[in-house]
């Protein structure tokens, strides 16, 4: 297949899953709980992408739900899901600051052993 | 042939708005180039026919939650050195590996092979659903999947948004 | 394609639960206008606590005017658990109905399920009223946040939508995040809901991705279709999708039921959260995310099940996994809500040697029936201790410190009954008759026999006489060690919280004695996979 | 022929007991002692009347009390048989019992315990009578272990003194040895019989292995009870209890038990004849071994104890060379004139207050008269110088092992000529040379603590014991007069009424006859001769040393033998060496076991090791929880990788 | 009337919880009125159980006041209960003990007395229930909750190391009946209809002789470690040690027994042909107990502790007994069970009673008691003497049954040397028992002694006397206990040591 083709599924499934691992290891990693949160956003649209691709190019002929638009109703919901998510975390984000004055996920060691 | 050069515009844009997220030290740059790499994602899913979703990208996120998270900065407003240097620790390392090891994984031995010839092909010709389907990703289209088949999934978003609001007062009240 | 009006019977309890959320909230707007003077409370012990509020808690402790009286919030909230719970159980016999095109299912099993939520809401909420009152903290927030997520949890034991999955189980996470941070004392349970919501959004996310590849290989994120779809076979890519999703779905749920490695989470967000929240979140949490596991494995991926592929081979690794380090791990504990925490982890263990024997279809009835048990029998037993614990807890949660055993010593003399209580839970929990923990466990092990799953077995029981070890520490707390510098627990309305303590002991000696009722109750839910 | 009374004999006596002991302490001290020797009298008329009623047409008596327990095949019985053995036996029980009851009566006079003594003493009759009358071997081990726990708790009468517990401990244990070697005889004998009645035991076939086996074990009982070598170390030091006890239990009754068993089941022995020269060779040794240490003894009462001893081997050659009734006539006679010594000796301690050591006695012929008269009576008796009783007993044996042909039988060589026939000459020299030394050293005895002066301490007066005392004295004595016609030959009474009354007739049908078959008739006379002639050595010897000198003649033994003199003092050191390798061994062991495989290995290693080892690895596994909520993110990724691995890669 | 016909062996074994309920009702204030009821309720409970004696009909292959109603059907188990005359001796000698040991702690006791009483009357409960219990499920709830009391009377009212004790107690015996339990379930889900009733999976039984190995091993875990049989017995010294004297009691007197019961009523008879193989590798074991045991005794410096150790040795004779697989060993074992309930539960109980006047069990301590107190002196001389075994005594009969039936069994590999060896032991029982005799009660008076200490009160007495009664009843006329375990022993005898020539029912036959 020559790389150049448009539409090769593939190539969206694998941006996909390069941003979900960006997204993750960003959650891993950073030190800041508001881009950990961010990370996980970019998480979420990762999966929105996969969501759209395999709607556009189904891997089975014919969709047992009747329409591959149930990928995008996926998708809706999940941004709602997402925007739900980011409210609630940047305000667990703010009660943590308010405990602590600090954003540094990795000084959030009251709780161990 | 376009659509190829665009594709390949907006992967390489998103991902690198997606790494800025990842390595910007200050949140406020970060928050930025999430909103980059949402911008660029919306263009892919123009490519993949999902207008109405490109849409809802923008307005949604860029419109409604990146502010957010740009307001939450700012309320914070936090000082250079209160935002401390990046530390590497051996488990950082350890859940980096981890990460990449899996969607490595999944790329290579799942999305990789999934399709043979770039897509599903039916005697000669490819499955494509925007081509296929009328009105593919269409305000119209897509409100007959929410409403009708995926009622259900719609009320209880519904009572997300409530749970997360109330959520969100509750845990922000300065005092109980 | 279009839906039938009726299909919302079969969510009653979600809808109850969600109603009477609203209630509370909308209750909340009225009561500014309540005269303080009329209803204000007694001052309670909580105003000095209030004072002695460590720095770096929050704003500087101003004198509050004295706060509008919430006591009927309880009270409110309970009678919407009872109905919710009422509803669950009016149709249990019922045969099961698919409900929204297939999105939703009310089933015995899924009845079951959350009427075991339910009670332990309607437990919780009892427990929390004293809890709340005596720290000054009732807000309708709170028990209209339980209310949600009760309502969550019951619609993941309904969903057979993995998009309906992954929103309700954001509805209940949400709500249960919120509760967690909900007590402004010390940093403990702000940093216990932050742990909790960072980990479940990266793990849901994982669930979520997993979902968008089964949609991927099936082209619906129904399960029956999954399954199907796994039946027919479909094109080369499709089976190794379905395996990729089949992985990272049960890594998410692996990772809601606290099954090693996936249960970092739980010590630390059970200790930070109120000990009545932590209870709730033990009892529901598990009982709604092994069902929808269950639903998930069984239902969507039952024919994946045997082979080297198969999630048999990974659940039984997970349980064994999970039994040993939970056990290990409670040993050294001498924080008995930790402990409990860890003994959630080891006891999500045991659940999944039921799940485990489930992957085949004889046994299968036996398991459904070992597993619900073991989750009724688990709720009732927890959500008492925890009751417990919060009753010890209220004077260590104002200092905002964790709870020790050494302040458990000599319980007995001051409060014979807690001590009581507890020891009867603690005993439950180790699964010795005449308790409910031990029909639990015979339910589950002996499915495990019958399955075949003997070894697995044998590291049960003898994982669990490791168990027996810490449990049997509290009690000798309470009962052998002399009673430590015996101020006794504060005895405000240690009324009502007594009250759900007594009831979840008597359900746990009913249903260890009498094991033939809800082993009966159960008996049309144990056969909803198919017998 | 079955009678309905014959349970009386040990049941009165048992009554007697648990009255004495249960209320004996309120009764007043006259009605103890009514019930004490009134149900001993009672028993022993039984016994008389019943003795009496033997004859042709009831050879014997039985009675079948009640069935004990039975179980499977087994089914052990508490019934009696009254047969001429038994019934004499009883007699000399009961009647020499109740005779050391009187004489007790006297000498427990101030003692506060004496209603658990005569307690005790009842119970020891009954016990006695229950091993004597017993019919079955379990029955016979009921009084068999009765009688020991009643030596146990008289020996330890005086309980304040940790001595003399001891030496009761002592007595109890050596006798459980032997008791042991019983209890394995009786399974063996269940085991081929399928019954542990002695008749039917007596008239069973029995393979020479399994008999000889058997009788071996019963014998090791009867060396335990019948203080025969190598467990007759508890005897001895037995003489802690009150001296009618060691009369009645230590040198009449009691110790001559294992003699009677032998004899009981003399078909058992018969059958087994490897087993008769053990008895006799152990009986001879025996003899020998303690004559010469009672050689040396000091104490009055250890000189007849080991003379009891040495006396009880004599018995036992009797029945090991197939002469049950010499060696069971010997038995009875002994009764007599031992029980008469020792009741004499504790006259003697009694008359000077407690004092037991014969260097500080003599000259004591005038304070204690019918005392002295006695005691010389018995001691003629013993030491066989004039023919009564002792005389004849002992000498029957002697003269039934020269002429023996019970070892022949298993040394038959296929010529036919036999082997072995110098063992019964070699046991009769034996025999007779303790004869020597026993006449020796009771002579000594009388000397020392009759004859000469006074050599005790001056404040001390002797007195002359009540009558109560001294009439069992005398009736003793008498007896053991009288007794030598129990042992005249058959020559010379045949024809004679007499005949009837000798011992050999009369119990001729009881025992059966060795394999070799019974010595044919020879005459007594040369065998007579050589007994008077020792007994009048050992006298002599004993006159010359003693008579004059008094303790001058130990002094002039020791500076003659010294080192063998020294060592006879200290009994040969045998104590000292079972204790140095039996007794500290078995308790070093003990502790060794529990310190090395209870505290250390079982408990240390596993029990404790175990859960402190996983509670370790758990505080190791605790430290990676830190709190470090990135880390828990690792955790979980790395979880999700592995189940890709698994799901993707691996599959 | 009928009702209480039909259900009186219920009746007995519930009766103490009913008085446990009632104490529990009470104001915890003054113990007297506990102590009361839980006397009142024992007593009446053996009073009631003297009516199972007379009634009791030996019948083969039956049990007698059986009684089966529905539990929980839809978990496949029922509350069936019956006694076979085995269970009917340990029965009777449970309730025998209960009222003795409430009356016994009357005075020790003084702090929590409610709790106390109530823990005694649920054990009886739990004790009873176990023995009557017909059902694997009932059985196995019944044994698992005797544990707790116990754990509870150890933990709150024994002495130093108690926690220690308790919780090696509770873990000891806990780790064993587990596996029991899953053994349990392997039955049920191969015994053809899925059943946990007793007499159902005798009849199902176990074809696979492998198998039946691994089953056997399990449930004989489970019981030789309550036994207990060397080398599982190290829990045993320490609970004896640390324990009240009630809790030795019951502890010796009954609980150690249920692991010997065990293996008579389902260990042999579920699995014959495994029971028949390993019942060499018991005997030796046994005979071990007992050598070793009696060793241990001597090693000892500690009153409780070396009685403790003489369990050991006396319930090797039992173990070996019941290995011997002759009728004569098997029922003189089962005698052996009741004697040294008796004789050993009486040795505690007056240790007890010693340990209230000195409060010290250092044997160093002690000396001369005989000549202060005379009457505790004979009594227990009359208890020593039982328990080593003295005709006369009940001892006797049961070691004299247990020896010669293994030494004339057929089945047993070994059984001659393994008698002669067991024989030993009435040995050495008598060296350490007169050893402990000795240095308690004679010689000079020593420390504990000093304060001239107060002879048995009445109340002890009381307690006293029916255990000497007993001693001297059983060891003169044990034929009646005898013939009523002739039933279930020659059963067993007869299952197992024909195992090897009948193979048990085939499934196939056992399924309806």
């Amino acid at each position: 297949m020559d790389f150049f083709h448009a539409h090769q599924a593939q190539h969206y499934l694998v941006l996909a899953a390069m941003l979900f691992a960006l997204g993750a290891a960003g959650v891993v990693l950073r030190r800041n709980a508001i881009i950990v949160l961010m990370s996980i956003e970019l998480m979420l649209n990762a999966v929105n992408l996969t969501f759209l691709a395999f709607s556009r190019f189904p891997l089975v002929p014919n969709s047992p739900m009747g329409s591959f638009l149930t990928g995008h109703a996926a998708v809706f919901f999940v941004i709602a899901t997402a925007a739900a998510e980011a409210s609630v975390g940047l305000a667990i984000i703010i009660a943590v600051f308010r405990s602590r004055t600090s954003v540094n996920v990795d000084e959030f060691d009251t709780l161990k052993l | 042939m376009a659509e190829a050069i665009l594709f390949y515009l907006f992967a390489i844009g998103a991902l690198f708005a997606g790494a800025q997220v990842i390595f910007r030290r200050n949140p406020i740059y970060g928050a930025l180039s999430l909103v980059g790499a949402l911008f660029f994602l919306s263009g892919i899913y123009v490519l993949l026919a999902a207008h109405l979703i490109a849409i809802l990208q923008i307005i949604v996120y860029a419109g409604a939650v990146m502010v957010l998270f740009v307001f939450v900065i700012m309320l914070l407003n936090l000082k250079e050195e209160e935002l401390g240097e990046q530390r590497i620790t051996a488990w950082k390392g350890v859940g980096l590996a981890a990460v990449v090891a899996s969607f490595g994984v999944i790329a290579w031995r799942a999305l990789g092979p999934a399709f043979p010839q770039g897509a599903l092909m039916q005697g000669d010709r490819r499955v494509d659903n925007a081509l296929l389907v009328a009105g593919f990703g269409g305000v119209k289209t897509v409100g007959r999947i929410l409403y009708l088949a995926s009622i259900l999934p719609f009320e209880v978003t519904s009572l997300l948004l409530l749970v997360a609001v109330v959520a969100a007062v509750v845990v922000a009240k300065g005092r109980i | 394609m279009n839906y039938d009006p009726n299909d919302l019977y079969g969510v009653l309890p979600a809808l109850i639960l969600s109603a009477g959320a609203l209630l509370l909230l909308t209750s909340e707007v009225f009561l500014r206008n309540v005269k303080p003077a009329v209803l204000g409370p007694a001052p309670g012990p909580a105003e000095e606590a209030q004072r002695q509020l460590p720095t770096g808690s929050d704003a500087k402790p101003q004198a509050v005017p004295a706060p509008p009286d919430r006591r009927y919030q309880a009270w409110v909230a309970a009678a919407f658990a009872a109905a919710a719970l009422w509803a669950a159980l009016s149709r249990l016999g019922d045969p099961a109905v698919s409900l929204f095109s297939g999105a939703a299912v009310s089933d015995g099993f899924a009845r079951v399920v959350a009427a075991v939520v339910c009670a332990a809401l309607l437990f919780s909420c009892i427990v929390a009223f004293s809890y709340l009152e005596s720290l000054r903290a009732t807000r309708g927030e709170f028990y209209a946040l339980a209310l949600f997520s009760a309502a969550g949890m019951c619609l993941l034991a309904q969903a057979t939508d993995l998009i309906v999955i992954f929103i309700s189980l954001e509805v209940m996470s949400l709500a249960l995040y919120a509760l967690c941070a909900y007590l402004r004392r010390g940093k403990r349970p702000a940093e216990a809901a932050f742990k909790y919501f960072i980990l479940g959004s990266f793990a849901s996310a994982i669930f979520l991705y997993g979902a968008a590849l089964a949609f991927g290989a099936t082209g619906s994120t129904r399960l029956a279709d999954v399954a199907a779809a796994l039946r027919s076979g479909g094109p080369s890519g499709a089976s190794t999708l379905l395996y990729a999703a089949v992985a990272l779905l049960a890594s998410g749920f692996a990772f809601k039921v606290a099954a090693v490695p996936f249960h970092m989470w739980v010590p630390d967000v059970y200790d930070g959260a109120p000990a009545p929240v932590t209870g709730f979140m033990a009892a529901g949490v598990k009982a709604a995310a092994f069902a929808t596991l269950v639903r998930i494995l069984v239902s969507g991926f039952g024919d994946a099940s045997a082979g080297p592929r198969g999630w048999r081979a990974l659940v039984i690794w997970l349980a064994l996994l999970t039994m040993l380090f939970g056990n290990l791990l409670a040993i050294p504990q001498r924080s008995v809500k930790r402990m409990l925490a860890y003994s959630a982890i080891a006891h999500a263990g045991y659940l999944l040697v039921a799940v485990a024997s489930m992957a085949s279809a004889s046994p299968r009835p036996d398991a459904t029936q070992g597993l619900l048990f073991y989750l009724a029998s688990y709720a009732a037993t927890v959500i008492g201790a925890f009751g417990v614990v919060a009753i010890i807890e209220r004077r260590l949660a104002l200092s905002g410190a964790g709870d020790d055993l050494s302040s458990w010593s000599g319980l007995s003399d001051r409060h014979p009954g807690l001590a009581a209580a507890m020891s009867l839970f603690m005993v439950s929990l180790a699964g010795i008759p005449p308790t409910a923990g031990f029909m639990a466990k015979l339910t589950v092990f002996r499915a495990a026999i019958e399955a075949g799953l003997a070894p697995v077995a044998i590291f049960g029981v003898l994982t669990s006489v490791a168990g027996l070890y810490y449990y049997l520490r509290v009690v000798v707390y309470v009962y052998m060690y002399p009673s430590a510098k015996g101020e006794p627990v504060q005895g405000g309305r240690l009324l009502s919280a007594g009250l759900a303590i007594a009831g979840c002991a008597l359900i746990v000696l009913w249903m260890g004695i009498q094991p033939g009722t809800f082993a009966s109750l159960t008996q049309s839910a144990a056969n909803t996979f198919g017998r | 022929m079955e009678v309905t009374w014959l349970h009386l004999v040990p049941l009165l006596p048992l009554i007697g007991a648990a009255i004495c002991g249960l209320v004996g302490k309120w009764l007043p001290k006259s009605w103890v002692y009514a019930v004490a020797l009134g149900s001993v009298l009672l028993s022993f008329l039984i016994g008389l009347r019943a003795f009496i009623g033997l004859g042709e047409q009831a050879p014997f008596f039985h009675e079948l009390w009640f069935n004990w327990f039975s179980a499977g095949s087994l089914r052990v019985d508490m019934a009696f048989t009254f047969d001429r053995l038994s019934g004499a036996l009883t007699l000399v029980v009961t009647g020499v019992g109740f005779l050391i009851h009187v004489y007790s009566v006297g000498y427990m006079e101030e003692d506060a315990g004496y209603w658990r003594y005569f307690s005790y003493l009842n119970l020891f009759i009954a016990a006695m009578m229950t091993l004597v009358l017993g019919d079955n071997l379990v029955a016979m081990f009921v009084g068999w272990e009765g009688v020991g726990l009643c030596s146990y708790l008289l020996i330890g009468f005086w309980f304040t003194d940790e001595e003399k517990a001891y030496a009761g401990r002592k007595a109890f244990i050596v006798n459980r040895i032997g008791d042991f070697g019983f209890l394995i005889g009786i399974f063996i004998l269940f085991n081929q019989v399928g019954t542990v009645g002695i008749a039917q035991i007596n008239s069973a076939v029995l393979p020479l292995g399994v008999a000889s086996i058997a009788a071996l074990c019963l014998f090791i009982g009867a060396t335990g009870k019948s203080a025969q070598l190598p467990l007759y170390i508890w005897l001895p030091d037995a003489m802690a209890g009150p001296t009618p006890v060691s009369a009645l239990i230590h040198a009449a009754t009691m110790v001559t038990a294992g003699v009677y068993m032998v004899a009981r089941l003399s078909h058992l022995y018969v059958s087994a004849p490897g087993v008769m020269v053990v008895v006799a060779v152990v009986g001879v040794l025996t003899a020998i071994w303690s004559a010469l240490i009672a050689t040396s003894q000091n104490d009055i009462k250890k000189v007849l104890a080991y003379s009891t001893v040495s006396q009880l081997g004599f018995m036992f050659i009797g029945v090991g060379v197939g002469a049950f009734f010499a060696g069971t006539m010997h038995l009875v006679t002994h009764a007599f004139f031992k029980a008469c010594l020792f009741l004499g000796s504790g006259a003697v301690i009694h008359g000077l207050h407690g004092e037991q050591d014969i260097q500080r006695m003599g000259g004591l012929r005038k304070y204690l008269p019918s005392t002295r008269t006695t005691f010389l009576v018995a001691t003629i008796a013993i030491t066989g110088i004039l023919p009564i009783s002792g005389f004849f007993s002992k000498d029957e044996i002697l003269g039934q092992a020269l002429h023996t042909r019970a070892f022949s039988f298993l040394t038959l060589t296929p010529d036919g000529s036999t082997r072995l026939t110098w063992l019964g000459p070699l046991i009769y020299a034996v025999g007779s040379f303790s004869a020597f030394l026993t006449s020796f050293y009771m002579w000594r005895c009388y000397f020392l603590t009759f004859s000469g002066e006074y050599r005790g301490p001056e404040n001390v007066h002797p007195h002359e014991s009540p009558s109560v005392m001294t009439l069992p004295l005398w009736i003793l004595a008498a007896l053991s007069v009288i007794g030598l016609v129990l042992g005249l030959p058959q020559a010379w009474v045949h024809g004679t009424g007499l005949q009837h009354w000798t011992w050999e007739h009369f119990t001729e049908d009881v025992f059966s006859r060795p394999r070799g078959g019974a010595p044919e008739e020879f005459s007594p006379y040369l065998g007579y001769g050589i007994a008077l002639i020792v007994g009048w050595a050992g006298w002599a010897c004993s006159y010359a040393l003693y008579f004059k000198r008094g303790l001058a003649g130990d002094e002039l033994l020791t500076a003659r033998i010294h080192a063998l003199r020294r060592a006879l003092a200290n009994k040969l050191y045998v104590d000292e060496l079972y204790d140095f390798l039996i007794v500290q061994p078995f308790w070093a062991l003990a502790r060794g076991l529990f310190r090395l495989v209870d505290a250390t290995l079982i408990d240390g290693l596993f029990v404790n090791g175990i859960p402190a080892l996983i509670a370790w690895v758990g505080a190791m596994a605790r430290r990676f929880q830190n709190g470090d909520v990135q880390r828990y993110l690792a955790v979980t990724a790395l979880g999700v990788a592995a189940l890709l691995y698994v799901f993707l890669v691996r599959g | 009337m009928a009702f209480i016909e039909s259900h009186l062996l219920t009746l007995v074994t519930f009766l103490p919880v009913l008085g446990a309920m009632l104490i529990a009702l009470l104001p915890s204030g003054e113990g007297g009125q506990h102590k009361g009821i839980a006397f009142l309720f024992s007593l009446l409970t053996f009073v009631l159980s003297i009516a199972l004696w007379t009634g009791f009909r030996a019948a083969p292959g039956r049990y007698a006041f059986e009684q089966r109603t529905e539990w929980a059907p839809a978990l496949g188990f029922s509350y069936h209960v019956g006694l076979d005359g085995v269970a009917l001796l340990l029965f009777l000698l449970t309730t025998f003990l209960g009222p003795i040991v409430v009356l016994s702690s009357w005075k020790f006791i003084q702090e929590r007395v409610n709790v106390y009483c109530i823990a005694l009357l649920l054990l009886e409960t739990a004790i009873l229930g176990t023995l009557a219990s017909l059902d694997l499920v009932l059985f196995y709830v019944f044994w698992e909750a005797m544990l707790i009391p116990m754990y509870l009377l150890i933990g709150m009212w024994g002495s130093d190391r108690r926690i220690y004790a308790a919780v090696k107690f509770f873990l000891f015996t806990f780790i064993g009946s587990v596996l029991m339990l899953l053994a349990i379930f392997w039955l049920w889900s191969n015994s053809g209809r899925k059943s946990f009733d007793y007499a159902d999976l005798l009849n199902a039984g176990v074809v696979d002789v492998s198998t039946q190995r691994w089953l056997f091993l399990a449930f004989a875990l489970a019981f030789a470690i309550k036994v207990p049989i060397w080398p599982l017995h190290t829990w045993l010294p320490d609970a004896h040690t640390e324990a009240p004297a009630a809790g030795s009691i019951i502890l010796a007197g009954v609980m150690l027994k249920m692991g010997t019961f065990g293996f008579i009523r389902y260990a042999m008879p579920l699995f014959p042909q495994a029971a028949l193989a390993f019942a060499p590798a018991i005997a030796v074991l046994g005979v071990i107990g007992i050598v070793y045991g009696s060793l241990m005794c001597m090693a000892q410096t500690d009153l409780k502790r070396l009685i403790a150790y003489s369990s050991v040795a006396h319930l090797g004779f039992v173990m070996l007994g019941l290995s011997a697989l002759t009728p004569e060993a098997v029922s003189g074992a089962v005698l052996q069970m009741v004697n040294h309930g008796i004789s050993t539960g009486a040795l505690f109980l007056m240790v007890g009673y010693l340990y209230e006047r000195t409060h010290t069990r250092d044997l160093a301590a002690y000396g001369g008691l005989a000549t202060v107190a005379p009457a505790i002196a004979a009594t227990f001389l009359v208890i020593t003497l039982s328990s080593i075994g003295l005709p006369g005594t009940n001892g006797f009969v049961g070691e004299f049954l247990v020896l010669i039936g293994t030494f004339t069994s057929r089945v047993l590999a070994g059984a001659v040397p393994l008698a002669v060896i067991g024989a030993t032991g009435v040995i050495l029982g008598a060296v350490y028992m007169l050893w402990l005799y000795q240095r308690v009660f004679f010689g000079p008076p020593r420390k504990a002694a000093g304060h001239g200490l107060q002879d048995l009160t009445v109340r002890e007495w009381f307690t006293v006397a029916p255990l000497l009664l007993a001693i001297v009843v059983i060891g003169l006329a044990p034929q009646p206990l005898l013939s009523a375990i002739k039933e279930p022993v020659d059963a067993v005898v007869q299952r197992v040591s024909r195992a090897d020539r009948a193979p048990p029912v085939r499934k196939a036959e056992a399924q309806p």
